[in-house]
């Protein structure tokens, strides 16, 4: 029979790999609660991406499957990756020659009107960027 | 040429075997699956050029979103793909029983992910967060002023958020109808371990909107 | 034609000779290697051409030495236009710290500028000659782009947001400003022009727009800046309707309703266009809300003036 | 009695329309194209026409507008995008590959209706609102000006869709379906090109589909991702358009790079020099395609950064493209150059694509691009790679694959005759265009300074040389459909399958045996008898009998 070399995944891996993915997602609550500063995206991600992979390989049988699906996939995710960084090279990077005010003009505005106002809005004023 | 009495009736007579026929079917499945990623790929550049620009707006305005209705999602979305990935199992097997009982499962997963979805959404349109123009946050609930957080960027925030789970439940919504039409059509006896194709390609279409959720959980109700 | 032949206009900043410099280079080199190509390709049509039905080929081995050539020579040729390009390119962005700075701002359908002493106008741009002069520049609607061929500058002009571009004129003289980001209807008549004159001139330049004008001519200031693009005055139709005929006679407007032409239905016109669109005229008009109280008087003045 | 093929064996509608036959879906699509192609050509001559001279001369700037835009829209989305793949895709990839359909047939029906729905949804713009803004939709004009844009935006994204579906369904058909002996080394280089083609399709298309809805959203609920009146950043969008958009110029000239290496190598009967490096060049570029798209943006207010990074990687481009052209001249060298209209094609290919080129290298010369962008030099430059690349490509696979889909030969005088006017109207149309540019004249410019005005009259009347020409080709290649020769099943003597093993037009299931492959496509010295095919030969069968290679393990 053709299918006979079909892999098929035991379902005591399948426990395995849910019991992680339940396990992670709590981890990942978990430490969101606690303040790590910077961190917490890395972590939050880490833990994306691990479990992100747990499904791919096991529940969608990437790692017993035909390579050329895997590299299909891994095309995908990298330009995901080319998108997002090409993209960034641009908006974290703006006005870098030109000398111009690295805020918007509207990010301006709100911070003058909130100084003006001499009755500072917190909320205006921390989230105005611009320079000064 | 093979005579056609070699022919399984699922074989189609453009390709040589049933094998080609698989293989073929699921490296399509995987093609559009790629493209399903690089559509929500968008959506993800989205969201991290505008939290590196106005990292306080999304901190500030995650706090509006659940976690606990979040992680209960999270939670049966994952059972959901573990009882998609028990169906093929079965199907492998030749376990009809188990495959029809799975995929009922996962479908009322699905149906159980749409309505946690729709609380949260209602909570948030009652209090002016809606997407687009109306956006104007008020009201006091649980002890949270609404009025409180419309500060600049905040639609940027809730427009990102609504776009992207409101096409991610679009796909859940698209996923049920697949799940409903491969149980029916397991409930007739049309899979076996010989041919299971379907159910295959909407498990992999399953997982992938899985695995969209488990990012866009911490990105948008944690961090 | 200029000194550059017809591709280029003249040169007029001190970048803009550079900018030239590397665009020949480009040229030529590109010239030469597309005519090797072209001659090679023709040659081989004449001397392999069909002798007969019955030609018989055999494979050539490629020389792996001829290839080598092919992709290292124009790497090598690339990398040199590159970084040239590059160089360039970080000039042409960082405006020297001493820059005289005007702010410019884009809308449909013209350019407004606003000097450090005051001065506030629209369509023409004066600048001091042998003066790096700096331009930040936003969009009061959509995108623009400033762009002065003379001066081999362009930015695009972008809404809440600060781009800036800066140039040294080397002569006075003239030269068009044009819009090069698609903006509507009137993209192609969204012109200006740079008015490049000595300092003593620009001194005096600035003088003069602080006094105050008689309204008719201030109007008249006002209509070339600001209305010209759409509007004529001498009966015939542009995209808007013509200035000169309607004051005083009935109006019929899109809607079906009418009114006779006064002066309030002129300065209605002017800040809330849309209102009140002429029948068989687009609703192309942007309020001009920006223009002084001044403006407008002197613009109804203008306009009742005309014959 | 004619031998039974894929034309005549159903002759009703409905086993058209519901076909899943990929030769006849490919037909119905060059019906489609061609018709979108022809109101597109019509609007450019109107556009033309218009700028005859400064201010107006045969319609308002609103009417002018419009036209470009449509102009645009329905060349790059109805037209350029699906024109290679979609048609002589369809219809030769999968015979080229010895297999009896593409891995996926009612994907590929599917895939035409959705197409057809997705122009129509475009075309409803029209009558709802204007159709304005330039193919680009820039924010925040393109949300601001008219409801036109939610219609466009839909019908681009449907289009889409089908652009993914084709793309999807000949990368699966080219990796399991090959005939036996069709090693990745014996692929036709149009199949090459195809592929890497398939691969922009499946990875950029995703992202103006998601580009175009929040476009949508944008205009309908003012979600403020790209409105910069509530926050947005109008750049950004533009980093969205681009990453499809750069992309997309590698789906429409890919493949016109498979069609002029199929054609220099059938009619120089030679082997294509360089023939891995064009191979795999094609999908290098169309990998390294990706990573450009901000060559578009050097004066939108992006960074400087990112300028010079989009910048070096457009020379990595530029250098396996130019090296390309190098192999396809060199094909020639010690071959036997017949030259029959779609060799004429493939010569004018490399001349006009060349130069387009070499302005593209000049475009992306920071400081050079700073005084060019968004002038006539980009429009010029832009016409000589999309019609001087993908067009004249097109023209040239559709002349020499036209014996193979209707099984009749086209008039060779009229052929020559509407090619050397193709040449001559395109160049005299689009070369004045970079003077033009050069000079500073701005595109998308309704009036224009008087001193462009001989120029602008120049290249309209090298659009009305053009439009002739065009519409020549479009007469003489009707009538043969009624009064054409009968054509033999090889009249060019080509190698690949689709010449060799199955009739003219070929059979419903194009092969009566799966063909074995034993020798690369461009192997000629393998057969020297092929060449020169009578275009009056007769039946396909018998001569694919004498010229077929001794089939060493014969099916059985």
């Amino acid at each position: 029979m053709s299918h006979a070399e079909h892999h098929i995944t035991p379902i005591k891996t399948l426990v395995q790999v849910i019991v992680a993915l339940f396990a992670l997602t709590i981890l990942t609550v978990a430490t969101s609660r606690l303040d790590l500063g910077a961190f917490d995206v890395l972590v939050a991600l880490a833990i994306a991406l691990t479990k992100g992979a747990l499904v791919v390989s096991v529940f969608m049988a990437l790692k017993y499957d035909n390579k050329v699906n895997a590299v299909v996939f891994g095309i995908g995710a990298l330009f995901v990756i080319v998108f997002l960084a090409f993209t960034l090279f641009d908006t974290a990077f703006r006005g870098d020659l030109s000398n111009t005010t690295e805020g918007t003009i509207m990010e301006q505005k709100a911070a003058e009107e909130a100084l003006q106002q001499r009755e500072p809005d917190p909320a205006a004023l921390q989230f105005n960027r611009s320079n000064e | 040429m093979a005579s056609t009495a070699e022919h399984p009736v699922h074989l189609q007579h453009h390709f040589v075997s049933s094998d080609q026929q698989f293989d073929a079917s699921k490296m399509g499945m995987w093609l559009f699956l790629i493209t399903e990623i690089l559509l929500f790929s968008g959506m993800f550049v989205t969201y991290t050029v505008y939290r590196v620009w106005y990292p306080e707006v999304f901190d500030g305005m995650a706090v509006l979103l659940d976690w606990r209705l979040g992680g209960l999602n999270t939670l049966v979305l994952l059972a959901s793909s573990f009882t998609v990935a028990l169906g093929i199992h079965y199907a492998q097997v030749d376990n009809k029983k188990g495959l029809v009982t799975n995929l009922i499962l996962t479908f009322l997963f699905a149906c159980v992910f749409l309505v946690v979805k729709y609380f949260e959404y209602s909570a948030k349109i009652e209090h002016g967060i809606v997407l687009g123009d109306g956006f104007a946050p008020h009201g006091v609930s649980h002890g949270v002023d609404y009025a409180t957080y419309d500060v600049m960027f905040a639609q940027q925030f809730f427009s990102i958020y609504y776009v992207m789970t409101g096409i991610h439940g679009f796909h859940v919504l698209v996923g049920m109808g697949l799940f409903a039409w491969i149980t029916i059509r397991a409930m007739k006896g049309h899979f076996t371990s010989a041919y299971y194709t379907p159910v295959e390609l909407c498990g992999l279409y399953w997982h992938l909107v899985d695995i969209i959720w488990i990012f866009l959980f911490p990105l948008l109700y944690l961090i | 034609m200029g000194e550059n032949g017809f591709w280029l206009p003249e040169a007029s900043t001190t970048l803009a000779g550079e900018v030239d410099a590397l665009f020949w280079f480009v040229f030529w080199v590109s010239t030469v290697i597309f005519a090797a190509v072209v001659l090679a390709k023709l040659y081989f049509v004449v001397k392999y051409r069909r002798r007969s039905e019955k030609d018989v080929t055999t494979p050539v081995h490629e020389s792996k030495a001829l290839e080598a050539i092919w992709i290292v020579v124009p790497t090598i040729l690339v990398l040199i236009v590159f970084t040239w390009g590059f160089d360039l390119f970080v000039q042409l962005n960082s405006a020297p710290p001493d820059s005289y700075q005007i702010t410019v701002r884009g809308k449909q359908w013209t350019w407004e500028y606003e000097y450090a002493e005051g001065v506030l106008t629209a369509g023409d741009l004066y600048v001091p000659v042998g003066r790096p002069v700096k331009l930040n520049m936003s969009s009061a609607d959509v995108l623009h782009s400033f762009f002065v061929p003379e001066f081999r500058i362009k930015q695009d002009v972008l809404p809440n947001r600060y781009t800036s571009v800066w140039f040294k004129a080397e002569n006075v003289g003239e030269h068009t400003i044009y819009c090069t980001e698609y903006c509507g209807t009137a993209h192609s008549g969204m012109l200006g022009k740079v008015v490049v004159v000595s300092e003593e001139d620009f001194a005096a330049w600035i003088q003069e727009q602080n006094q105050d004008l008689p309204p008719t001519e201030l109007g008249q200031q006002v209509y070339k800046t600001q209305c010209a693009v759409c509007h004529a005055i001498d009966g015939s139709r542009k995209i808007g309707p013509p200035l000169n005929v309607f004051y005083g006679t009935e109006r019929v407007f899109s809607d079906g309703s009418s009114t006779t032409a006064d002066d309030s239905y002129i300065r209605n016109s002017i800040l809330n266009p849309s209102s009140q669109v002429v029948e068989g005229y687009a609703p192309a008009m942007p309020p001009f809300s920006a223009l002084s109280a001044q403006q407008v008087d002197g613009l109804v003045a203008y306009i009742k003036s005309l014959e | 009695m004619s031998q039974v093929n894929y034309l005549n064996h159903d002759k009703s509608i409905k086993s058209w329309l519901f076909t899943l036959d990929h030769k006849r879906i490919g037909i119905m699509y060059l019906v489609a194209v061609s018709l979108s192609f022809l109101a597109g050509g019509i609007l450019a001559l109107l556009v033309r026409t218009e700028l005859l001279g400064p201010g107006e001369t045969i319609m308002s700037a609103d009417t002018y507008n419009q036209s470009f835009t449509l102009h645009a829209v329905l060349m790059i989305f109805a037209f350029i995008i699906p024109a290679i793949p979609a048609v002589m895709g369809n219809f030769v990839l999968p015979i080229q590959l010895g297999a009896k359909d593409v891995a996926f047939p009612r994907i590929n029906l599917a895939s035409f209706y959705i197409y057809l729905a997705g122009a129509a949804i475009a075309l409803t713009a029209l009558v709802v609102g204007r159709v304005d803004g330039g193919w680009t939709f820039y924010t925040p004009y393109s949300t601001s000006v008219d409801d036109g844009i939610l219609f466009i935006t839909a019908g681009v994204f449907v289009m889409g869709f089908s652009s993914i579906l084709t793309g999807l369904n000949f990368i699966v058909t080219i990796h399991k379906m090959r005939a036996p002996g069709l090693t990745w080394n014996r692929l036709p280089l149009f199949i090459w090109s195809i592929y890497a083609t398939s691969i922009v399709q499946v990875l950029a298309t995703p992202v103006i589909g998601i580009t175009m809805v929040l476009l949508f959203l944008e205009r309908l609920l003012g979600i403020g991702i790209f409105d910069p009146a509530l926050g947005g950043d109008p750049v950004l969008f533009q980093h969205f358009f681009w990453f499809y958009s750069h992309p997309a110029v590698y789906i429409m000239i890919l493949p016109a790079f498979g069609i002029i290496s199929d054609l220099m190598g059938t009619f120089s009967r030679q082997q294509v020099s360089g023939y891995k490096f064009v191979a795999l060049s094609s999908v290098a570029i169309a990998f390294l395609g990706f990573l450009v798209w901000g060559h578009h943006m050097f004066v939108s207010g992006q960074s400087a950064l990112s300028s010079i990074i989009f910048s070096l990687i457009t020379y990595l481009i530029g250098i396996p493209t130019g090296v390309k052209v190098i192999n396809w001249v060199q094909t020639m060298y010690k071959g036997s150059v017949w030259l029959q209209t779609p060799m004429l094609y493939a010569l004018m290919f490399l001349f006009t694509f060349s130069i387009g080129g070499f302005t593209g290298i000049m475009l992306g010369v920071l400081a050079v691009d700073v005084h060019l962008h968004d002038t006539y030099f980009v429009v010029a430059h832009f016409h000589y790679v999309m019609m001087g690349g993908n067009v004249i490509a097109a023209l040239g696979g559709l002349h020499y694959w036209w014996p193979k889909m209707t099984g009749k030969m086209f008039n060779e005088t009229l052929g020559r005759i509407a090619a050397a006017l193709v040449f001559i109207g395109f160049n005299v149309t689009f070369f004045p265009q970079f003077i033009l540019g050069t000079r500073g004249m701005p595109r998308r410019y309704y009036d224009y300074l008087p001193e462009f005005t001989n120029l602008h009259v120049l290249s309209s009347v090298g659009s009305y040389i053009l439009g002739v020409g065009l519409f020549l080709i479009l007469g003489y290649l009707l009538h043969s459909l009624f009064r054409g020769k009968k054509a033999g099943s090889n009249p060019w003597g080509a190698l690949t399958l689709e010449w060799t093993h199955t009739t003219t037009p070929p059979d419903p299931h194009n092969f009566h045996e799966t063909p074995i492959v034993t020798r690369g496509p461009y192997d000629y010295h393998l057969a020297p008898e092929l060449f020169g095919g009578d275009g009056a030969a007769g039946d396909g069968h018998e001569e694919e009998a004498e010229v077929t290679v001794p089939r060493g393990q014969a099916t059985s």
